[in-house]
């Protein structure tokens, strides 16, 4: 049964060194507040996988050094620029970089959810993408002739992590149309999700909410913290902190500049 | 963009008059995100179209229809479901292979890009992809990309229902030949020239012996992209449409 | 741009005789009126493909002879008992039946989808479901030792067909947790459906609502019908209408039962 | 049930029981429709577990979590989170194999049931599949199915987390030994004889020396069936209910 913490630090224990962590992109609810809590306690060694691409979460995490693995399509602040401590981080070869697209990585933690090894992708054939991913198969299509087709094997990953709007006293989480969380929460073996609010009632219960709710049957945990994306932003509730982003953008473009970020927005607690 | 026409019309203004016409009469086409001209382009297309075709601008809620997930843009392209969509480079060589991660050896880069996206998948399923890349320079448009994002043709045996069809830059657009893998020079922008094109262009193209002048857009055009363009991208891109077109919402 | 009909007729011109045609389980939202409506139109050689198994629908059309081949893994009236005319019809030989298995049946709809030629699916192997498919196959899983798997060739249906509670001016339909439906239209071709109400305003717009929403981008025609599924339920909305069923079961067990219940509820166009 | 226990218990309350126990301590029970007497014991195993395991009756939308569609159940199953399932036949035969299609050749049967339901997949991938099968006769518990809508067991090299664990009837009680690919006799409910089991079997059975009976439902059992499980049976199966636990709703 889902249990709602008491503290978000309570939620995230069951995250340890070394696990698969999977989060989403940015349109979708990222806990960036859970985010600065596992930095702030240290953690170390993840494989982080980003469905489908990233933002301030990987160059946050990358930067503190919690990074060993990243697999996604893309990490950029987009109109805010490139991600400084991801970019630093690949030119100085201190992360592992798995270059994916962004259909193969939905494909590939539905075939999670599934329960099958593998999904079938078209297009890939031809680019260093693919070329660079011997963990990718290509076989001939049995249903084609002379049909070469690319098999993504399935992402299980050990723990999802992600924001969302509410969440109920059962764990039941109202996602509303990002519905890639849950498949993600499909696909792992834990869920932990942070909300703005608790819902007083079943969402289950009620026909209109229960279309955009994950169930909590899949969840582990729920943790409520306000503003729990902030500051990025959660889709239809806030918007980015276009400030704190700049501000963010100028500190991270070198280390002292990013260790003072993090002393001043991750160790001090501060919105967190 | 030149001094013989200094009131008739703005850079962006010829650019997405030059994609509304690549765009032709189609159902569906998908913008993404940051990408204020060919949104420009793709809203003058369905206000030529009375509503046609489907404009969808990926990373406004509003103006996606989509309701499956992340995954569902991909899906409706899988489903031939997109006509028309954008895409870039760091790079972009002569063979319509586009770049979107690294310069230099992969494991040992000396610059990095965000990284693919959707491109490695999209450039194969989308039928008309149109590369826009305002930054027309040697450094952009290179002989051979360091790194394939996607490729811009495949053999024969390759399943594809997608690919390049043009690149347009601040210089000119170019068409592509997907049998030849080639780009072909199809027009030079009014105050460009030839010369100018040839020296910026890292790889070779091909091109008629006469080369046109991009055609500017029509009155209507303007006034479609003024008056009912340009509201409805102010929501999207308020700067973008203050800017170009001095509109300020209400 | 989605169409809202002006009559039923004119919403199904659009299914043509011989086509493949997808329609869901009696939970999801069965248009009974619509198919009704074809069966006094005199529709001819459906391959009717039901996602995932069918009830008096099929068995309906299998009995006025508008059916070549039927896709299913069940029939059945349920607690009313066995589906009489699909089982004449199967006992007589003269439709050709395609034995298949829910999870496979929603599996070859979400190939489609993801516009992939094939997926894969566990379990199978040694059944005879998988026997008398020859357009499935089974290939040793590359990314396995010695592991057979099954593979199910994508399903494109020509037309979907199925009820929801409400659709709007767009042609948005709201589906509610009945996503298959949304699955089934993204499969096919074209989509028609039939809907209780129209609702004021874009559904696309509320976000509560929109989660729970097929786009009309997917759509092609929509007709309202009231009580669009009856006799069969429309969950949350309405149930099964006991009584009539336990008049058709009476009257199907036989041909000439059969012809009288057409001829009193189909023909006559009541409650159509 | 039988004329020495008259109003102990009834056949239901002992058959409910007995597949209660057989559940054991599990996070997911998944019911089928139709299927009041697994329902009443996954309810009672519930009931028992103070809320685990998860019950999700299928066909009850108040009773099942489900909001992925229809396909929702079998990925879950697919995920490992689905521990027991119920699956019956019209014929059962001695190697676990079930059949829910046809009788007679397939090209041209004799009788037809209505097909294989999720059975050919859930009968791999859920760990404890529980056979329902009240009418025990030679008709139903045959020597050889004559379509096979799932195997009982497979080779060594087929993927299969699941399968059956045992098979009560309305006589008695079977175990499945997933290595021999055979039935076991466990016990026999009282009233009933081994001698009666064996003549309306169709199948060759392991059995011990001596078969014990059936244990008869606790009093402890008995109270949570009728004060606990009953009403929220009654949401579902009220007549049922009403019939077996003498239950009507308020």
């Amino acid at each position: 049964m889902p249990t709602v913490a008491r503290s978000l630090d309570d939620a995230l224990a069951a995250i340890p060194d070394g696990c698969v962590l999977a989060v989403p992109r940015e349109s979708s609810g990222v806990a960036m507040a859970a985010t600065r809590a596992l930095i702030r306690r240290g953690i170390k060694r993840l494989t982080l996988v980003a469905l489908p691409t990233s933002s301030l979460q990987a160059d946050l995490l990358i930067g503190a050094g919690c990074v060993e693995t990243l697999e996604t399509s893309a990490v950029s602040l987009g109109e805010f620029g490139a991600a400084p401590r991801f970019t630093a981080a690949i030119l100085k070869g201190s992360i592992r970089m798995k270059d994916a697209t962004c259909p193969a990585l939905h494909a590939a933690f539905q075939a999670s959810e599934k329960g099958v090894p593998f999904m079938p992708l078209r297009g890939l054939i031809g680019s260093d993408v693919l070329k660079n991913r011997p963990d990718w198969k290509v076989v001939d299509n049995p249903f084609g002739d002379d049909d070469p087709i690319v098999l993504l094997p399935a992402i299980r990953p050990d723990v999802a992590l992600f924001h969302a709007p509410m969440a109920d006293h059962e764990g039941n989480v109202w996602v509303g149309r990002q519905r890639e969380l849950v498949t993600m929460a499909h696909a792992a073996e834990k869920t932990i999700v942070t909300v703005e609010t608790l819902h007083d009632g079943n969402l289950l219960e009620d026909k209109t909410l229960a279309a955009g709710t994950l169930p909590g049957f899949y969840v582990d945990t729920v943790a409520v913290v306000e503003r729990g994306c902030w500051p990025l932003p959660l889709p239809e509730y806030y918007a980015w902190d276009v400030e704190h982003l700049k501000e963010y953008v100028a500190l991270a473009a070198t280390d002292e500049g990013f260790e003072k970020y993090l002393d001043k927005y991750v160790h001090e607690r501060r919105a967190a | 963009m030149n001094a013989a026409q200094p009131s008739a019309f703005r850079d962006e203004e010829l650019l997405a008059a030059v994609v509304a016409d690549l765009i032709g009469d189609v159902r569906h086409v998908a913008v993404g995100n940051a990408s204020p001209i060919p949104a420009t382009a793709s809203l003058l297309a369905r206000a030529r179209g009375n509503g046609r075709p489907y404009v969808s601008l990926l990373g406004s809620q509003k103006h996606t229809f989509w309701t499956d997930g992340g995954r569902e843009l991909f899906d409706c392209a899988g489903q031939g479901r997109i006509d028309v969509f954008f895409l870039s480079g760091g790079e972009i060589d002569g063979q319509g292979n586009i770049n979107l991660v690294s310069i230099g050896d992969p494991e040992k880069p000396t610059a990095r890009f965000p990284g693919s996206f959707g491109s490695s998948y999209l450039y194969f399923v989308v039928p008309k992809v149109i590369l826009f890349r305002t930054e027309h320079s040697k450094r952009t448009l290179v002989p051979k990309v360091s790194y394939i994002s996607a490729p811009g043709g495949s053999d024969d045996n390759v399943h594809r229902t997608g690919g390049p069809i043009a690149l347009i830059t601040n210089r000119c657009l170019f068409s592509f030949d997907a049998d030849a893998r080639r780009f072909r020079l199809e027009s030079v922008h009014p105050g460009h020239t030839l010369a100018e094109v040839i020296v910026n262009t890292g790889f070779e193209f091909d091109r008629p012996a006469d080369v046109p002048v991009t055609p500017s857009p029509s009155a209507e055009t303007l006034r479609l992209m003024r008056q009912v363009v340009a509201p409805e991208l102010a929501v999207v891109y308020p700067q973008f449409a203050a800017r170009v077109f001095g509109y300020k919402a209400a």
